[in-house]
């Protein structure tokens, strides 16, 4: 039952605000979506702890604890999403960057394609975290792309155009991929389960009889479906769309992509890596991810340290973090899996709030150059500033926040299966992005004042800031204890006993 | 008896409650005049408390250790209060107090004073996140707490964060510190692979149950880890940078304890989880303390600005601490405990002198900044007789980091001195001589830094003021002047009482090299000190002072033997017939070190220029343009073409995002055919 | 304990009357070589007396610095010496401080008379202060070699012990580290008491002048006891050098007639130490400030030369 | 019992229609007008439906039909005819100017098959008879074949339009794997993906007509403003 009101309150929205005239009804209807989608997704991880797992619909819609998490931390990300995205689109009007030249119907409608194809981008991510069918998962993934492709045109500047195309068509190269992966897994399953009945390409059929697949099938079908959903993670060589299209997105649309979508390609590449691992044993898997994981960190590393914009910076930084996520899943054992699920929970709370502080800084100084730009922010942004430096420390994983916690567990993991070469190439890349993250960040915010006049202050606009800084210090020292039950029976889930 | 935990946790309360009152007065703008010195006062209490903690577990040698969960099952945030944990505890919060006293006074004005309860805040939570690093238990907590002692001594830092320099050295100590965290973090992981878990007990000794190559690579990475912390030459460049441009109490506090926890971190494996070394590990931290104190002292020398000239100094302090630990690992290896614990004393007590009289030395050199207005030597003069008391107390600090009797220094660097003299004999092959060299190195240090501080004492305090600033200065009000009071009177308390205060190194030396030795290092009733035995070599600080003292009858009879009273003039001091002496006549900071420059000059390659204008003759010019200046190897050869090797490579890698679709589509496609052709059959 | 008090009585008393007469003979000699008579050997008693009771004139610019630095020169010096043994090889405060103490308390010394040099606030003291922490910088080195090699030997850095263990073995200052190690000290012994080949003391030169340059402003009482400090301090480096390398005749306790017999007995190899003394002053012209440095590596090597004999040739 | 109820018929006219999908592929390489490409792609979604007839016939799988009858609907009349009317609207030059010339493609082409055929070969069990389950294993090849040349020519070519048509040929390859391995996924997820296709297109298209306008050309290498 909560699957289904989870699925229909976006939908609702969705169709609710295409009706809608007047800005404040829109407005209305996204933050009361955010807020309900974020109790439905709790109480859906509720009744997953109490039982295990719950399916509806006679399996077609399946929820254990991996996909409850996922769930409830997309949930979270657009619940706070909201709010900022209303201070940040009526700067943005006031601002006149929404319509040409002033005209006021042109910016309404734009506004109204904003407010419509949020919820439904959000609706795609839930419907891929629900499905038990894989086809029905590749399908909702595809859509995500779809719906956000308007959403990265948001500006219709040139080069949002650019980076919506590339956007497209490397997502949509990818996504064949990952199909042509689905269907030869179902193949590779079909000689097994026999018959073609709905529930043949169901996760939860597929993992049980995952030790009798054709292996030389599966192995081609795991290598597409890594590329296919590396693309949408973003893994390097298949990143190349992320900086781009996180540079022209507005504000939170980036932040809801750099993590929920993140999540979610990542929770469709754990359910194959279990069918995977299950037929051919970890060895195959695991190095294919090792290589990526390390690929995407070795990747993220120069480009942070030489990066002009800031936005294309924290681009790369979820390149980096998709890359460490990938790398623990890759370490695999009890240790490794953790880190990575703890490492995908402390991101999704951490990007959005370097999110939310960029936004503010280049809507104050109107672009977002990092060398030349401006510097002694801190005089000007009383609140977003410090934050920001805040998140910077958090995200690099500096020990007293909470990545640190999950980087150095998928460290132990790293030196639990005796990758010794691959643990220190992966420290030096952490140190590195460290390096050029915290020197372009405190060239921005420290500095003597630039005389530039204080921001007004925006309540939309700071207090998803603040309350995110304080999650992300309260999450340094404690986890509540529902989150961990859930980590844990994720973890169960993935962690297959080689 | 001893309510250790009570006072432990009591203490730790008050730092984190003063951290959050600093904090919301910040948040609520309000710079009253009563925050700063409330705040302070609420440090000292904290530290009174870790004080009386840690003196308890030292004497009673009790030990307790408990544990706070953490939401996560794997990781818990333990505390234990070991020997060696509670002596450095115990040296932090004497710090501490210190520090705390002076910071009343400072905080009145300068760059702290603009925003006192962010201040307050920060450095609350430093000392806060110090403690625990002495004190953690397990790794994980052990390196939460570091990396938030590198967080908040940068937040410290860059409290004047509007001028460049200030930024530069906060952002240099910060990315070096990192990279230090990060070999540390391999370095652990590999011991803690060994031992089987994450929790130090368990770690004691897991040093042995590595490989040859393993454990030798585990040795050498958290040896660099914790030398970039300690600053150690090769990687010493952030410690010069980032401690004069700090205010000055908190860069006393980071060259006071802050550096030591590097040491502490040295002085954990090396004694703790490590059981024996083999001979090269012991040459290495011997050599690499040579050479950092040698070099230490003579950049140090060659400095005119005041508080980078004491930032210098600190690296020399830990090169003979290191000496110290260096020969005790070599008499470990060679398997003479008690020697190897003769050593580890010389060395952990240098660390505490250290502490303290460095610690007297930057505050003194904040007060003269404060009073006088300007760190530039050149610009000072004449202070001593405006700033009386902090003179006198700069004076005391200079004695004492001089090793001159009857002081603190001179007792440490007197046993590290008896370490290396018994070393000779240890061993047949050619490494004895190593000894007695580094005893002569050491020598050179000593003499050096007394060279050194007599060119910063008589510089800065002596004869006439050379700036208008050094003029008009006014001496440090009550508050400033009773913390430096206090740390000169532990200075010659440790100098004189160390007798009494050599028997705390009991338990370490005995948990570190299962030998008490102190019982042998005191005697005639506690009142000279031995190295080893009356027979070897014995020195007593005490009677050494009163001697001075009592022979000082002998110049005084002498000076009023011949009965008439002589007659007592002021004049002026000769000058060679010129119109009257003037500031310009004196000698500078430049030229005090100028014959040391030319004898060191291979290693400084110091270079010059001098433009002289001339008017009516040539041999009268009007004026003379004078600039000398030393070239910073390590700067030039080392960590520049490293950086600017990372940036080329960096820029080159940028060319990957060209902007050209038909390249992103390319790199997907060969991913995909490499993979089709080896991933499938793999 | 009362028997321990006259034996420092007796040795200060010695210190005190023994340094100028040193100073005094070798004025004397230097003068018969340059076949002139010179001063009679009394002069320097004559000298300080005259001072004593003299006026002073105190620089206007100087801080308690200029006046508490003779005092603390003298005490620091005195204490030094009896921590040496002189004629008795039980020196009577030797259990508070071996060889490193009397190293250090003489660096004490030259530390405040360096501050009181800059207290003039005149370049000279400047310059003075600037030559003389150099030199005594880079003599430390082969001065502790030297010390080490000694201590080596004997297994202590108390100078009782190493006097006593010296007296035991018969000829042992033939033995090569020994000789070596001597030759570094008489090095180092020049350099630290200023004299010719390192600094010249009987010049105000401000091209060759080291130690005077610093006691420029000094006058009255005060420039007499800074030139007896400076005497005792010539005394107690050549005291080192004498009963460390040749022990033999100090008499093992303070009975009165040993005691008389070794000081005529010390007397004596002190008048031959000076003669050498003498004729290296007289042999060599003044140095230039920036070779002094290669003498005192030489010294250097000599200390290093003297401790790889020790285990080279067993010696 | 009629020819065409010989499963060894059906095989060989799949085989057949397979080979013919390469070749009008290989000619979507080649070819030079965009009018003369679409149409190409139009018969070659054709062919796939004939094909997905065949297969359904054979194993009378009745979804396999539904799934030919929407390959014909999406593929091969309606995406066409709009992509046709959108190039007409925009009357750009026709002419098609790929990244690599054609002579230097056609080997690639060439190598690409030779290297699908070295994938689908470690599948083939020679033991396994000729049942009607295995009708189109031969046809995985080209499926493989299809799907890396489509990607090789989303590589090759400027004009977005064609790399539109590219990727829409990739996913032929991918429908061909479909229903000749598995005669077709479940009901569901077949609609689901023409729907997905469909949209794909529409939403493709629209973004061709907006570059053409701000860009005014469709050359693809103009957009490389955003670097680093």
């Amino acid at each position: 039952m909560a699957i289904f009101v989870l699925l229909s309150i976006p939908l609702f929205a969705c169709g609710l605000t295409a009706l809608m005239r007047k800005r404040q009804w829109m407005e209305a209807v996204h933050l009361l979506s955010g807020i309900g989608l974020f109790a439905t997704a709790a109480s859906l991880a509720g009744s997953v702890l109490r039982s295990g797992s719950v399916s509806s619909g006679n399996g077609f819609l399946y929820v254990d604890s991996l996909s409850a998490l996922v769930a409830v931390l997309t949930a979270f990300v657009y619940m706070v999403c909201t709010p900022y995205a209303v201070g940040y689109l009526r700067r943005d009007e006031s601002d006149g960057t929404l319509a040409p030249h002033g005209d006021a119907h042109a910016a309404l409608r734009r506004l109204r394609m904003y407010y419509c194809l949020m919820p439904l981008f959000v609706f795609c991510m839930f419907l891929i975290v629900v499905a038990n069918n894989l086809g029905v998962m590749w399908i909702a993934i595809e859509s995500t792309t779809l719906a956000s492709i308007f959403l990265v045109t948001f500006y219709g500047r040139p080069t949002s155009l650019e980076a919506a195309w590339k956007y497209a068509m490397i997502g949509g190269v990818g996504l064949s991929m990952a199909l042509f992966g689905t269907v030869l897994t179902y193949y590779s399953a079909h000689q097994v389960l026999g018959g073609d009945s709905v529930s043949a390409l169901n996760w939860s059929v597929l993992v049980l009889q995952a030790q009798h697949f054709d292996k030389p099938v599966m192995r081609l079908a795991f290598i597409l479906i890594l590329l296919g959903f590396g693309t949408k993670a973003g893994l390097a060589p298949m990143h190349t769309w992320k900086p781009d299209a996180y540079c022209q997105a507005p504000v939170p649309v980036a932040a809801l992509m750099s993590t929920a979508v993140l999540n979610c390609a990542l929770y469709g590449l754990a359910r194959f890596y279990v069918l995977t691992t299950r037929c051919l044993g970890p060895a195959f898997a695991s190095n294919l991810l090792i290589l990526f994981g390390l690929l995407s960190i070795g990747v993220a590393a120069p480009f942070i340290l030489v990066q002009r914009s800031s936005r294309r910076m924290l681009a790369y930084s979820s390149i980096d973090h998709g890359g460490i996520m990938v790398l623990g899943l890759g370490f695999g054992g009890v240790l490794g899996v953790l880190g990575m699920l703890m490492h995908m929970t402390f991101h999704t709370v951490t990007k959005p709030l370097l999110f939310f502080c960029v936004g503010n800084i280049q809507q104050h100084t109107g672009n977002d150059a990092m060398r030349r730009g401006a510097s002694g922010l801190v005089h000007v942004l009383p609140i977003s500033a410090p934050m920001f430096l805040l998140g910077a420390l958090a995200v690099t994983g500096t020990p007293p926040f909470s990545m640190f916690q999950s980087e150095f567990m998928v460290l132990r993991a790293g030196f639990a299966s005796q990758h010794l070469g691959l643990s220190i190439v992966f420290v030096a890349c952490v140190v590195a992005i460290f390096c050029g993250f915290f020197h372009h960040v405190t060239q921005l915010v420290l500095g003597p004042p630039s005389g530039a006049p204080r921001e007004a202050f925006s309540r939309w606009k700071t207090y998803p800031v603040i309350g995110l800084s304080t999650v992300v210090i309260a999450m340094g020292f404690w986890l509540p204890a529902p989150l961990y039950q859930l980590l844990d029976g994720a973890v169960r889930i993935l962690a297959v006993q080689p | 008896m001893w309510p250790i935990c009570e006072l432990y946790s009591a203490g730790l309360l008050v730092y984190a409650v003063a951290a959050l009152a600093g904090l919301t007065a910040h948040l609520r703008k309000t710079t009253a005049a009563w925050i700063a010195p409330l705040l302070c006062y609420a440090a000292i209490a904290a530290a009174a408390l870790e004080f009386s903690a840690s003196c308890g577990a030292l004497f009673a040698g009790a030990a307790f250790d408990w544990s706070l969960p953490s939401g996560i099952q794997s990781i818990h945030y333990g505390v234990c209060l070991d020997p060696l944990s509670a002596y450095f505890n115990m040296a932090l919060s004497l710090l501490a107090v210190c520090v705390g006293v002076y910071s009343v006074g400072y905080l009145r004005h300068g760059a702290a004073s603009r925003r006192p309860g962010l201040f307050c805040c920060f450095f609350n939570l430093h000392l806060l996140s110090l403690t625990l690093v002495f004190t953690a238990s397990n790794i994980v907590f052990f390196l939460i707490a570091w990396e938030l002692v590198v967080v908040t001594a940068y937040f410290l830092v860059v409290t004047d964060h509007e001028s460049t320099e200030v930024r530069r050295g906060g952002i240099l100590y910060i990315l070096m510190s990192r990279g230090g965290t990060g070999l540390m973090f391999l370095g652990f992981l590999l011991l803690a692979s060994a031992a089987g878990s994450m929790e130090f007990q368990a770690m004691h000794g897991s040093g042995e149950k590595l490989s040859p190559v393993l454990g030798a690579s585990a040795f050498l990475l958290l040896f660099f880890g914790f030398g970039v912390k300690a600053g150690i030459i090769p990687l010493h460049i952030w410690l010069p940078a980032a401690h004069p441009v700090a205010p000055s109490n908190v860069s006393a506090l980071m060259s006071g304890i802050v550096i030591k926890t590097g040491i502490y971190g040295m002085a954990r494996v090396f004694f703790d989880f490590y059981g024996v070394l083999p001979v090269w590990t012991g040459m290495l931290v011997l050599v690499a303390g040579v050479v950092s104190a040698l070099l230490g002292v003579l950049y140090a020398l060659m400095e005119h600005d005041l508080k980078r000239l004491l930032a210098y100094h600190s690296i020399e302090n830990i090169g003979i601490i290191l000496m110290g630990f260096g020969s005790a690992l070599l008499f470990r290896s060679f398997g003479y405990p008690q020697l190897a614990a003769l050593a580890l004393v010389a060395g952990l007590f240098h660390t505490l002198n250290h502490g303290v009289f460095k610690c007297l030395l930057f505050l003194g050199a904040g007060s003269v900044l404060q009073g006088a207005g300007t760190r530039n030597m050149e610009e000072m003069g004449g202070l001593i007789r405006r700033m009386p008391w902090t003179a006198l107390y700069f004076l005391i600090g200079a004695v004492a980091i001089s090793g001159l009797p009857p002081l603190n220094g001179f007792v440490s660097e007197w046993f590290t001195y008896q370490g290396l003299l018994a070393g000779f004999g240890t061993t047949s092959t050619l490494t004895r001589m190593a000894f007695p060299i580094a005893g002569a190195l050491l020598a050179l240090t000593a003499a050096l830094a007394a060279a050194c501080f007599v060119k910063a004492f008589g510089i800065t305090f002596l004869a006439l003021p050379r700036g208008e600033s050094a003029e008009h200065a006014m001496e440090a009000p009550a508050s400033m002047k009773t913390g430096m009071a206090l740390l000169a009177a532990s200075c010659v308390v440790l100098g004189l009482g160390a007798t009494w205060f050599i028997p705390i190194f009991a338990p370490i030396t005995q948990r570190a090299l299962g030998v008490q030795i102190t019982q042998q290092l005191v005697a005639g009733n506690s009142l000279v000190l031995t190295a080893g035995s009356v027979r070897n070599g014995s020195v007593s600080p005490l009677m050494l002072a009163l001697g001075l003292v009592a022979l000082g009858v002998v110049p005084f009879a002498l000076w009023l033997a011949p009965g008439r009273k002589s007659s007592r003039v002021t004049g002026p001091s000769w000058d060679c017939g010129l119109p009257g002496l003037t500031a310009a006549n004196e000698y500078t900071a430049t030229a005090f070190s100028k014959p040391l420059r030319m004898i060191f000059g291979a290693l400084f390659r110091p270079r010059r220029e001098i433009q002289a204008e001339f008017d009516v003759s040539p041999y009268y010019p009007k004026a003379i343009h004078f600039e000398s200046e030393i070239e910073p190897t390590f700067e030039t050869h080392i960590y520049e073409p490293i950086w600017t090797a990372i940036q080329a490579i960096a820029a080159r890698m940028r060319k990957i995002q060209t902007g050209s679709i038909h390249a992103y589509l390319a790199y997907i496609f060969v991913t995909l055919i490499l993979l089709l052709l080896f991933g499938v059959r793999g | 304990m009362i028997e321990k008090a006259l034996a420092v009585a007796f040795q200060i008393g010695l210190v005190l009357l023994l340094s100028p007469l040193v100073t005094g003979f070798n004025r004397v000699l230097k003068a018969r070589a340059q076949t002139r008579r010179g001063p009679s050997l009394l002069q320097p008693y004559r000298d300080l007396y005259k001072l004593l009771r003299k006026g002073m004139v105190i620089p206007d610019t100087a801080s308690w610095i200029f006046t508490a630095t003779p005092f603390v020169l003298f005490v620091t010096t005195l204490l030094a010496s009896l921590l040496i043994p002189m004629v008795s090889v039980a020196a009577p405060l030797s259990l508070f401080g071996g060889v490193l103490a009397v190293v250090y308390l003489l660096a004490l010394g030259r530390f405040f008379l360096a501050l009181a040099g800059l207290d003039t606030g005149s370049s000279f003291g400047g310059l003075g202060s600037s030559r003389e922490m150099t030199i005594s910088a880079i003599a430390e080195p082969a001065l502790m070699l030297a010390v080490f090699t000694v201590a080596i030997g004997a297994g202590s850095t108390n100078l009782s012990i190493v006097a006593q263990s010296a007296q035991g073995q018969s000829w042992r200052f033939l033995a090569p580290s020994q000789m070596l190690a001597f030759a570094a000290l008489f090095i180092v012994l020049i350099a630290e008491t200023g004299r010719i080949p390192v600094d010249n003391l009987s010049t105000h030169l401000e091209l060759t002048m080291i130690h005077e340059a610093m006691i420029l402003e000094y006058s009255g009482p005060y420039l007499a006891l800074i030139e007896w400090a400076a005497a005792i301090k010539q005394l107690v480096l050549m005291m080192l050098l004498v009963n460390v390398f040749f022990p033999f005749g100090l008499s093992a306790d303070w009975s009165p007639g040993a005691v008389l017999f070794s000081l005529v007995l010390f007397s004596l190899k002190l008048l031959l130490l000076s003669i050498v003394v003498a004729i290296v002053e007289i042999g060599n012209a003044k140095m230039r400030l920036f070779r002094v440095p290669e003498l005192l590596a030489i010294a250097f090597v000599l200390g290093a030369l003297a401790l790889v004999s020790t285990f080279l040739f067993q010696g | 019992m009629h020819f065409w109820q010989d499963s060894e018929f059906g095989n060989r006219m799949i085989t057949l229609m397979a080979a013919l999908v390469l070749v009008l592929q290989i000619v979507m390489v080649t070819e030079r007008w965009i009018v003369t490409n679409i149409r190409a792609f139009a018969l070659q979604s054709f062919l796939l439906a004939c094909i997905a007839n065949t297969i359904a016939y054979y194993n009378n799988a009745p979804h396999i039909y539904a799934a030919a009858v929407f390959m014909l609907l999406v593929k091969a009349i309606l995406l066409p005819v709009m992509f046709e009317r959108l190039v007409t609207k925009i009357e750009i030059r026709q002419e098609i100017e790929p990244l690599i010339n054609a002579p230097i493609s056609v080997i690639i082409t060439g190598l690409l098959t030779l290297l699908a055929y070295v994938v689908a070969e470690s599948f083939h069990r020679p033991d396994e008879p000729l049942s009607p389950a295995s009708l189109g294993h031969n046809t995985l090849a080209v499926a493989i074949a299809l799907f890396l040349i489509g990607f090789f020519m989303m590589v090759n070519r400027r004009k977005a339009l064609t790399q539109v048509l590219a990727l829409l040929s990739l996913e032929n390859g991918i429908f061909l794997a479909a229903i000749s391995l598995t005669y077709g996924m479940p009901m569901i997820v077949e609609v689901g993906i023409f729907f997905d296709v469909l949209v794909a297109g529409m939403v493709l298209a629209i973004l061709v007509y907006r570059i053409r306008e701000t860009f005014d050309s469709m050359d693809v290498s103009r957009l490389s403003r955003l670097k680093g």
